[in-house]
């Protein structure tokens, strides 16, 4: 008598598919969670819907054809990626491109990673149900758009650099747009943060929300604005400086508690110092060849593997290639900060909400096929 | 610098001198590489661990005689990178490093899907990016176009 | 709008008219309002909005409803049929009775019942129940977890509503329509009560489930909440009990707070009562669609505090002051 | 995987161009983006090039209520089941824009010996229309959406609301 | 006390938030109405490849010796030459690319010995049929040149 009284309260625990097909997943990644009422229990993110197989066409082509997979892999920072597969290559071979090639290929790199910070700007407010900064942000967007497909050719996925140099110098057009898109850039900060960061329903939203400390960034390789978020100042770009990148002074803006408000400021700050660097670049702009002539198209590398590691939108992103001595890699595999900063979600989204566990992807600030490869 | 060089003295210790290899110049992007028979990978990830590295990568690499795992560690000090190098055969087995790592738990999964070697402790090795049934280990040299297989010595000498 | 109806068989023809008419406005009101929050949303994001579809786009809501009519009607294979199928009627039935006793204008109320307050109040929680029942039945997570949210939000935003409303009937000792307009004369009560005049239109943006507190079919979190299994003209009911509920929720604040059929402080300027009462109302749903394109969401747990913890509180002690002042003065 | 197109038995000409110029001229698209294509689709629903004015702006999220899927990006294997799904579940009147060479037949990532992606999205979905392009301009996306408008109406000049030359020059 | 300054200091921030947007409303539109107003595409656009004419010989300059066939990662050029007599050199006839597996890369247009090849500014392509971009430039050359 006494057990048909003493039912234990069973949990009803049921999954839901953040299906694959979703509004907020940023491409096409499945988190299979397990709720109790509105909290999630558990949460599994399934990946690997935009596996596109890039390690593998790393192996069957030379190391040029690769170029215009590069730009695919995270096309949100197309340039980037670019950019630092030319250097993987340039140092496995030892070519050295001219000065003003380097700092042509600097000032892009900046304005694409301006350019997806302000994609993540107005992805983020739409997760959290705003649509109206989407829209000034693709507003900015369009004009880096406009600077970069003036001298690359394309708006998205650029094959703009070779080894050795880019394809195609920049003119003085290009040098007074971006001044321009500069100062208009900064007059908009003054909207942005009366719209959004001072917003009390945005501030709630993301005060103490999916807080990332030290020791899970530690955990799970957390890179790039995430973990700067959370305290730490470690960026490809000042702790191991490539390129030209120790020339110039900018800081690294730092987080205190690695909730999802620090993630927003340090990315926010970011912009600004990528703009500080696109001027002072611009300042220091030599003339000169803007491309090594003497480069063979089929680059024959000595035999022997590098690790190029350098600072993508998303974080710290890395090229291990291994060269045979022929003109096709015999390994190239790309680490990128994606499949870390995703990984540590399995923690964070412990006892959340839904609402909060979309609001912690998006300000994590993912590209599925990233990290799908 | 300074856990750089407290993890290579006990490695050194722990290893003796033949393991490492130093690259002065950091040209290739790793300042000491560590030769680590497959046995004593955990004590070696655990000293790691013990010096506040973080695991940033794992590739897997195929070649005739022998598969090749690399793990690079990682520090946010300047130039303090490190390759530990495991050599296991084909469709071998190596000890999981998840029990240190937790960002070793998809990183395993995905060497074990491409290349198919197993690693002994890890909670469930399902695989990762390829579909649920995937039997084919697409980044074995023997699946699909490939332009070379070499040996491990033709490239590491 | 009939100027006055002749009283031979008075009643009956009256409420005849009065549907008739209530039905076409309804419509034509939802329908415009559509494409106008798509305009006011487009500018406000510095684009135009619909241009192509008439001129300004204004055939874009027309060509929608025909579109949505054409369409195939799916119901999902587990659904609970006749609850599907029902709900969508639900939500828009009880849309249209409070047109029965909104003042339009001093001698075009319909039927000034002296409950025609609470008249509406009742049907607008009718529409609660409906969202409920429609997103049980269409057996999709989202559509449940969208339906439980709304459930509770109407709750919750239901109680500061009606203490508000009860500061200003308190002013007046009346539910009639009439009376509270009249009442209104020379100083609308937004001066008199603001503390109430700001609850109520905060609880009015919760109770149609717009704006800030669109939680039940948030579009970002539960795809598309309690309609997501809803397709065709079914999906289109929705959408027009919706819109027509806003315009409802507004007329009710114009009347309660804004004065009506009076211009400001009782100077008409000669234009007719009926012009006054819809220029401050389509102000109001234009304020309504404001909020919409500029406040993130609200999450759930924030909005049930912010009602328990902020709204009731304030609307209890507002109809506390408005009974000790109406007690001395 | 063509579709035979049943004619229904009665014809109304008059009632049927009706609903064809309704539904060419408020097609609802999926949002349901794969890859880099996805942010094209994005930019053209944005400011600059706005998908709205063609009424074609009403980006839903549940395949119940959309009208067109407009696959942008590479399919791969994993997902197509998923695709699959997603095109049942849309009611009937439905069509399918292949946005970017990766939908069209696997675009640069296709070549002998890929294990990963489905090389072209009309292998698993009928589609209605091809956008080339890698990725697309917002532009040829437009093209792409007024070409299907033209394709519902059956010729441009039966498009009644249509006040421009799709493909001449500006009007 | 935090009670009411949160009230108050969030009504504002709201206020403000308000203000952006209605300011905004007033605010000159962004759009590019396109069909009816195009875009001009900047000098380097890169639009699907073409064959260039060259002033002097008034035709197309590829020898087609297929250097641009080799270097395309996707393999999307077809290129087929015939030499009229015995010493001179090739001239293509025949030159298919399929546009809808090329990704754009410019190798091509590097490659060419001849400088021969450049990019089109063509960006409207939506076609009824997959097959569509299947392309032979010289013909088409020949087309747009008479």
């Amino acid at each position: 008598m006494a057990e048909q009284f003493a039912e234990p309260v069973r949990q009803h625990l049921y999954s839901l598919n953040l299906g694959p097909q979703h509004p907020s997943t940023h491409g096409v990644l499945r988190v299979l969670l397990t709720l109790d009422g509105e909290y999630i229990v558990e949460a599994d993110p399934v990946i690997g819907y935009g596996h596109r197989g890039h390690e593998k066409m790393g192996e069957n082509r030379t190391y040029l054809q690769f170029m215009p997979n590069t730009s695919r892999i995270d096309y949100l920072s197309g340039l980037l990626y670019n950019h630092g597969f030319c250097l993987a290559v340039e140092k496995l071979t030892g070519i050295e491109p001219p000065e003003r090639a380097r700092y042509i290929r600097v000032i892009c790199a900046e304005l694409n990673r301006i350019s997806s910070h302000l994609l993540w700007f107005g992805t983020y407010l739409m997760d959290l149900g705003a649509f109206t900064p989407f829209l000034y942000c693709f507003d900015d967007r369009e004009n880096i758009l406009d600077i970069l497909d003036r001298v690359s050719g394309s708006r998205l996925t650029y094959s703009y650099c070779r080894f050795g140099g880019v394809t195609r110098d920049i003119d003085d057009v290009f040098i007074e747009q971006t001044r321009a898109f500069v100062k208009r850039l900064r007059s908009r900060w003054k909207d942005y943060h009366n719209l959004v960061t001072k917003n009390v329903i945005f501030i709630h939203r993301t005060r103490d929300v999916g807080v990332i400390d030290k020791d899970l960034a530690l955990r799970f390789g957390v890179t790039g604005p995430n973990l700067r978020a959370a305290g730490v100042p470690f960026d490809m770009r000042k702790v191991e400086p490539y390129e030209v990148y120790d020339r110039f002074d900018f800081e690294i803006p730092v987080g205190e508690k690695g909730d999802a408000l620090d993630r927003y400021r340090v990315r926010l700050e970011e912009m600004e110092q990528s703009c500080r660097i696109i001027e002072q670049a611009l300042d220091q702009l030599p003339d000169g060849p803007y491309r090594q002539e003497r480069v063979r198209l089929k680059v024959k590398p000595p035999r022997g593997e590098v690790y190029f590691a350098f600072e993508s939108a998303r974080g710290q992103t890395a090229y291990y290639l291994v060269s045979d001595g022929s003109p096709y890699p015999y390994r190239c595999h790309v680490r990128v900060p994606s499949f870390g900063n995703l990984h540590c979600l399995t923690e964070v989204l412990r006892e959340t909400l839904v609402a909060d566990a979309i609001s912690i992807l998006g300000s994590i600030d993912i590209v599925v096929p990233e990290i799908d490869r | 610098m300074a856990a750089r060089d407290e993890v290579v003295r006990r490695l050194r210790e722990m290893l003796g001198e033949a393991a490492l290899a130093p690259d002065e110049d950091y040209a290739k992007g790793v300042s000491w590489t560590v030769q680590v028979p497959a046995a004593s990978l955990p004590e070696v990830l655990g000293v790691f661990k013990e010096a506040g590295f973080y695991l940033e990568s794992m590739t897997g690499l195929d070649f005739q005689d022998t598969l090749e795992i690399v793990y690079h560690m990682n520090t946010y000090e300047p130039r303090s990178r490190m390759a530990v190098r495991v050599l296991c055969p084909h469709d071998g087995e190596v000890p999981s490093a998840t029990g240190l790592y937790d960002s070793a738990l998809w990183q395993e999964r995905e060497v074990w899907e491409f290349f198919g070697v197993r690693f002994a402790g890890h909670p469930d090795l399902r695989p990762l990016l390829l579909p649920e049934d995937s039997t084919e280990r697409p980044l074995r040299k023997t699946f699909g176009t490939v332009h070379a297989y070499r040996k491990r010595e033709e490239i590491y000498g | 709008m009939t100027e006055a109806v002749t009283n031979t068989g008075g009643d009956w023809l009256r409420l005849i008219v009065g549907l008739i008419l209530v039905l076409i406005f309804s419509q034509l009101n939802a329908l415009f309002l559509v494409w106008l929050e798509r305009k006011v949303a487009g500018h406000i994001q510095l684009r135009y909005g619909p241009m192509e579809v008439g001129p300004h786009g204004l055939l874009q809501t027309i060509v929608d409803g025909i579109k949505l009519v054409g369409k195939e009607l799916i119901t999902p294979f587990k659904a609970d049929k006749k609850l599907f199928v029902i709900a969508p009627v639900l939500v828009f039935m009880p849309v249209l009775v409070p047109f029965l006793v909104l003042p339009f204008g001093p001698e075009l109320i319909i039927r000034d019942m002296n409950v025609g307050l609470l008249l509406i109040f009742a049907f607008s929680t009718f529409s609660v129940l409906a969202i409920l029942v429609g997103g049980w039945a269409s057996n999709n997570k989202y559509a449940l977890l969208g339906a439980i949210r709304s459930v509770a939000q109407n709750v919750a935003y239901e109680i500061p509503l009606l203490l508000s409303v009860m500061s200003v009937v308190l002013m007046v000792h009346s539910f009639k329509f009439s009376e509270l307009v009249m009442a209104q004369q020379r100083i609308w009560f937004i001066f008199l009560q603001p503390v109430a005049a700001i609850i109520y239109f905060i609880c009015a943006t919760a109770e149609t489930n717009r704006a800030p507190f669109d939680i039940p079919e948030a579009e970002s979190e539960l795809v598309a909440g309690f309609h997501t299994e809803y397709s065709g003209m079914r999906f289109g009911l929705f959408f027009l009990a919706e819109y027509t509920n806003m315009f409802i929720v507004c007329a009710v604040a114009t009347s309660l707070f804004l004065g009506g059929w009076h211009g400001p402080f009782g100077f008409s300027l000669g234009i007719p009562g009926v012009v006054w009462f819809l220029a401050k109302t389509y102000f109001l749903l234009f304020v309504l669609m404001w909020f919409r394109w500029t406040f993130p969401r609200v999450r759930f747990d924030q909005l049930m505090n912010f009602s328990w913890k902020v709204l009731i509180p304030l609307s209890m002690l507002n109809l506390l002051v408005t009974a000790l002042v109406l007690k001395f003065v | 995987m063509e579709n035979q197109r049943v004619e229904p038995v009665i014809q109304f000409a008059l009632l049927d161009d009706l609903l064809n110029l309704a539904r060419a001229n408020s097609l609802w698209p999926m949002t349901f983006g794969l890859a880099c294509c996805a942010i094209e689709m994005m930019a053209a629903g944005a400011a600059r090039f706005d998908l709205d004015r063609f009424g074609a702006g009403v980006f839903r999220p549940s395949p119940r209520q959309s009208d067109v899927m407009i696959v942008a990006g590479t399919i791969a294997k994993k997902m197509a089941p998923a695709i699959q799904m997603l095109w049942d579940q849309m009611p009937n009147p439905k069509w399918c824009i292949a946005m970017g060479n990766c939908a069209i037949s696997g675009g640069p990532f296709e070549y002998d010996g890929q294990y990963a992606i489905v090389p072209g999205a009309d292998l698993i979905v009928p589609v209605d229309v091809y956008v080339p392009g890698c990725p697309p301009r917002p532009e040829g996306l437009i093209q792409g959406i007024l070409a299907l408008e033209d394709k519902i109406t059956k010729g441009e000049d039966r498009n009644l609301l249509r006040r421009f030359q799709r493909m001449g020059g500006a009007s | 006390m935090g009670y009411w300054k949160d009230i108050v200091v969030g009504g504002r921030s709201l206020v403000e938030g308000m203000r952006v947007t209605g300011r905004a409303l007033f605010k000159p539109v962004v759009t590019v109405p396109y069909p009816r107003r195009r875009l001009e595409m900047s000098p380097a656009y890169r639009g699907h490849i073409e064959l260039k004419v060259f002033p002097e010989t008034g035709t197309h300059g590829c020898i087609a010796c297929g250097t641009c066939q080799r270097v395309c990662p996707s393999g999307v050029i077809k290129v087929q030459g015939v030499k009229e007599h015995a010493r001179s050199g090739k001239v293509a006839t025949h030159y298919v690319i399929d546009f809808t597996r090329c990704s754009l890369c410019g190798l091509c247009v590097e490659s060419c010995p001849t400088q021969t090849l450049q990019f089109s500014t063509e960006y409207e392509l939506a076609g009824p049929s997959r097959w569509d971009g299947v392309v032979d430039l010289v013909q088409r050359m020949e087309e747009s040149r008479s």
